[in-house]
């Protein structure tokens, strides 16, 4: 079993799905003779050939609405926007159609496509490169909206992504996609879409957090526990909507405090709505306000300010420091 | 050289049958297939009679907006014709002759335009997209249906209809152009009725012809009179022909013209002249049919009373299978959001049919 | 001083707008000579000119790209979006630059343009014409997004967003359109976009809520008083983004509780972001649970059911009880 | 009739300078400007000279991803020369010659590519659009400041350039059609060098040449040569002419090669050959013009010696300066978003301070 990064835990989940199922087809912008320009998709072209990895004319609203034709044919499109900033021209195409296509011929036609698209910044990326946009896509009915925080988590939620009847859209935090290799074993199995992933178990307070600020999260769990004797549990989202609410009460329930973090602008975004939840389904189990961590109500900056725009971990910690005090 | 010609292109336009009803020039094959004429003739005059109640049912406040396809018959109905049954169409939303001709039921018509989803199962057509009202969308849709169809070596055609005002849609364009890029098995066919609501053609684009759209995709563009059935019905099964043979997408700009309002909640008195309507009745497509088949003595006035008295008995089924379609359950809204529905909807949906179950909804 | 629908009152300030600033210039689908598919625009082509009131090709995204090389240039563009299921394809050009052309010129170029949208189902209108799609806009940095909920302040809303210097995305609750008239007082007098509107005072608990659902609300704060002795704050939130929390906050420390109404879709809706922001900052002001009543996270159905989907006056009296219940 | 041509086309394509240097055909009036054949030069030298700058500062960690533009000098800087000042230009991100000439600064672009947005204030360039990331998405503002100028009846022209997969975009086309149908003074220029990153331009589209895409939009569309500068000033001079007098927008294809990676971030050997690469290089745009001017002795070796020099004084300046620029307050980040701060946003940015000034970031 080898270690692998994040990038390539996706390449092995999307050469597996095209060895097993000859359905599945991927398309994108230079993901063919060119691998993907984070590497995804390297290789796979040779190896399944340029009728199962298509490279794409340049444009998004295509890609999004080609795939949501193919879906409905019966194949498993998994389709790649080449940065986190080019997926906008996919939300009609995603909301008034891929989500809705089931509904819309009461269950006759389906999409089972797969939208995968990098997140975030702190890649020292040019603009437009950067952003968080997973908040507006948790909001479409019909779409589930899935972001791993590891290699193991990449492989098998792709997998159950590309399996899944619905549309997905998959986002992939490119701050992640080299920076721990992990043991991920290439033998098919999915994970499911339905749970969050506890990362670290603690009785003092939760965090709930998705993607690469999980990183982050980590770290300031460990300092803590270290430093603070404060002992955090961390929730990986894993499946950003629908949620599982589950998971995340008992937790807040045993530890009674909750602090969200997440890269994306605060105002609107994804935490919110965990935030919203637990104030409803919670509130006389919380013994401190909820705190959000999140990136500023700012555009992601240029790359010599996006580390003054995500949370640091040292942000993350006096949040929880906050919501301990007596 | 300092200038030289790089490319060049024209754009043919046809047309075979006069708003006379005379046939001019050398007239294509099915002319002498009178069963398929009478067969068009037949769900044309379907289609209109079918038209003229759902505007009635909303006048009346028995259906929501409605969109007429006055005037669009002989486009329509010739799409449904030139295509095979396991071909994919990719309507706009006024597009009935088509979908009637390929197993789509007036009440289900009526179900979509009277609130009801239950208007798009379409129970014998089950390959057929829905009714697309988001502008353009659905030319994406055909172009990826059609990919599908090549990867998997299909011999299937994707036929996809949009109007003039649609032409200005990006999501049109990339349609074509990924068409064209990689040689996909659609037909896009421009219903230019030429007004966009209340925006004219000439407001639309600064184009002569709508047809010329496909030069910027590489693709065959070619006009014609779309109220003349016989020169539709041609060029689509020209163009669905070469497409399912390996021969690539092509663009087909039907002339025609929408006699009627835009919808049933538009006044196209305001923006356009009684007198060009009235012109553009005199070229409206079934009169002209008729007339051929009369002068060639393929139909006579009792068969003229007996198919509108037909057409009267299926519309009017079709109405009361409608009316008594009623209100969909409450728990429909959410049942078809997921193949199976998560927790998070689950108690939605129980909250929902539980608050429904208490005295106000 | 006349009696006026909110439909008329968009009018109003739009032919305000247009006499008191030759920069102004109204552009979208059918709203020249038709007068728009609402009668937003009526009259106004006829009144000043073809040059001021310009009828455009039909593409969403053209029309808000238009209006941001416009709005560059100094002038100050309103572009009406024709239904609110069409506006997504403007989130490309909404987010990617009308949002931050400002901040990428260091402030030498700014895009005052007003995008109009309607918003909202119960209207009975065909399929893709009643969705509330506010949050997806509240999330965009450098962009304000203000619904109305009665004439006089569409009418002043309006104008402020017309004048504003930032882009403006103004939503009409198509189901407010013609609902009741008020005097609007044509006096060119803008309202702001930094506050909330508390529109009935109360003491026993805290309703927020926007656009057309404030119908629905002030009528179940009117029962709660009439039968169950219960006073109810209502607040209009007016402006979505950034939200006025003082008033908020202020309210909910009087009165305890919160109840939020809003018809968009519940997940990631605009609602989650008022409930976290109070979860965080008054949660120990709190009595009882923050209550959403919102739309369910479905396809808005089509219309013989979309009075199941929205939130109907028992549904928001029934929370408000169980927020009161001790 | 029944068939008959509705509307005939033809793709010019311009040529005047070989890749020899020496000239075809009949060649425009600029090429007796000898001032400004040498202007451009001197501008197409010192562009190239930023660009390989750039590259080395990206290769020693001094500089982000940056774009270069080496084989695009002719096409970049004619465009500027043909503009007139109160013009505005709509970049996409390489335009370097167009911005250099439009009095955009060497240091500004570096801080671009530094990841400094004070790179986009251009000091000297109030007019100017920032570089458009997003593709084609800039095509739209162009058309839109052009509509601005209509309305304003002032006689100033949008300029915009866009790539060869940048015409794959339904923004591209939107904005030709708004083009075409408003009759905006806007010039689109299509700078077609062969490559999308990885995608080739046979790929891209099945089109014969991308200046046909103009027909869709009913607008003039011409291919020049977009390595000869000759060509390329004298389309790009008479399309800004033109619409400055109210004659309407243009599309021109500037046909060039992208001789570099796509971005520093990219390798192009991955997906292209040695051989097509160096075949392009004999067509590169500079050398053929040294030709012409040394063939009319119009350039001297001194010359070039002294403007190698020139060239690199100004570079190592811009780069001192850009280095000398450090990294921008925290506050820049909150203090653009709106012209004035709301309540919000200022809690934010003071806790942003705030936390700054203690002792973790
Ligand atoms: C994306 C989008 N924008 C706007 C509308 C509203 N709308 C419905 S039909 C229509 C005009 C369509 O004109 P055309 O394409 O010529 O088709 P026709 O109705 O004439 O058949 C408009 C603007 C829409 N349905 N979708
Ligand atoms: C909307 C969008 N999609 C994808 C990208 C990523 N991307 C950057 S440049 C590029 C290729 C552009 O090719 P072309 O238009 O030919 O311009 P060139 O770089 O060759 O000058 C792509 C796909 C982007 N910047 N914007
Ligand atoms: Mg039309
Ligand atoms: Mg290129």
């Amino acid at each position: 079993m080898a270690k692998v990064a994040l990038v390539e835990a996706v390449n092995l989940a999307l050469a597996r799905a095209l060895a097993d199922d000859p359905q599945v087809v991927l398309l994108g912008e230079d993901i063919g003779m060119n691998g993907g320009v984070f590497r995804a998709t390297v290789g796979l072209q040779e190896r399944f050939g340029p009728n199962r990895v298509l490279d794409t004319p340049l444009a998004e609203s295509m890609i999004a609405g080609l795939a949501i034709g193919m879906a409905a044919m019966g194949m498993r499109p998994v389709a790649e926007i080449q940065f986190s900033g080019f997926i906008y021209p996919t939300i009609d195409q995603m909301i008034n159609h891929a989500g809705r296509l089931r509904t819309r011929t009461r269950g006759r036609l389906s999409v089972p496509m797969v939208l995968r698209a990098p997140s975030g910044a702190g890649i020292h990326a040019p603009e437009h490169h950067s952003e968080s946009n997973e908040s507006l896509f948790a909001h479409m009915p019909g779409i589930r909206v899935v972001m791993p925080s590891s290699p193991t988590r990449a492989y098998g939620l792709l997998l159950a992504a590309i399996q899944d009847p619905d549309p997905v859209v998959f986002f992939e935090p490119t701050r992640l996609y080299r920076l721990n290799k992990q043991e991920v074993e290439d033998n098919g199995q999915p994970l499911p879409l339905d749970t969050c992933f506890v990362l670290r178990e603690g009785h003092d307070l939760t965090f709930v957090s998705w993607g690469a600020m999980l990183h982050e999260t980590l770290e300031a769990a460990r300092l803590l526990a270290e430093t603070e004797r404060v002992s955090a549990e961390v929730i990986d989202l894993g499946t950003l909507s629908p949620i599982d609410y589950e998971t995340i009460l008992e937790s807040v329930g045993r530890t009674g405090r909750l602090v969200i973090v997440h890269e994306a602008p605060r105002t609107a975004g994804l935490g919110a709505e965990v935030a919203a939840e637990v104030a409803e389904r919670a509130l006389y189990e919380l013994e401190a306000p909820i705190m959000r961590v999140t990136g500023y109500d700012v555009v992601t900056p240029f790359f010599k300010l996006e580390h003054d725009f995500m949370p640091s971990v040292d942000r993350i910690r006096r949040a929880a420091l906050q919501v301990l005090e007596p | 050289m300092s200038t030289t010609t790089a490319a060049r292109f024209e754009i043919k336009s046809r047309s075979y049958l006069n708003p006379e009803g005379r046939l001019v020039g050398t007239p294509p094959a099915i002319v002498s297939d009178s069963d398929l004429l009478k067969r068009l003739y037949r769900m044309m005059v379907l289609v209109r009679t079918f038209d003229s109640k759902a505007i009635a049912l909303q006048r009346t406040g028995q259906l929501g907006t409605y969109a007429s396809c006055l005037g669009h018959e002989a486009t329509h109905v010739a799409i449904g014709a030139a295509m095979m049954p396991e071909d994919v169409f990719f309507p706009m939303y006024r597009e009935y002759g088509t979908q009637l001709w390929r197993g789509v039921h007036m009440e289900e018509i009526l179900a979509f335009w009277g609130g009801d989803e239950r208007g798009t199962a379409f129970r014998d057509q089950p390959l057929d997209f829905p009714w697309a009202v988001p502008i353009a969308t659905q030319t994406l849709h055909a172009a990826g249906a059609a990919l599908a169809f090549k990867l998997r070596s299909e011999k299937r055609v994707a036929v996809t209809v949009i109007g003039d005002g649609g032409t200005s849609q990006g999501d049109f364009y990339e349609a074509l152009n990924a068409a064209g890029a990689f040689g996909l098995p659609v037909v896009f066919v421009i219903a230019n009725n030429q007004w966009a609501i209340s925006v004219p053609l000439k407001a639309q684009t600064a184009c002569e012809t709508l047809a010329q759209k496909a030069i910027a995709a590489g693709l065959p563009g070619i006009q014609v009179d779309g109220n003349d059935v016989l020169a539709v019905y041609e060029a689509v099964t020209e163009a669905v022909g070469r497409a399912r043979t390996g021969g690539g997408a092509s663009v087909i700009e039907a002339l025609t013209y929408r006699l009627s309002d835009h919808t049933t909640a538009d006044d196209a008195r305001r923006y356009r002249s009684a007198a060009e309507v009235e012109d553009a009745q005199k070229k409206e497509p079934i009169g002209r049919l008729k007339r051929l088949l009369t002068a060639r003595k393929l139909w006579s006035d009792e068969e003229e009373q007996a198919l509108i008295q037909d057409c009267q008995r299926q519309v009017d089924a079709a109405v009361h299978a409608y009316q008594a379609l009623g209100k969909p359950p409450r728990s429909d809204m959410f049942d078809y959001t997921f193949a199976e529905l998560p927790e998070s909807l689950q108690q939605e949906r129980a909250q929902a049919l539980a608050e429904e179950g208490s005295h106000h909804g």
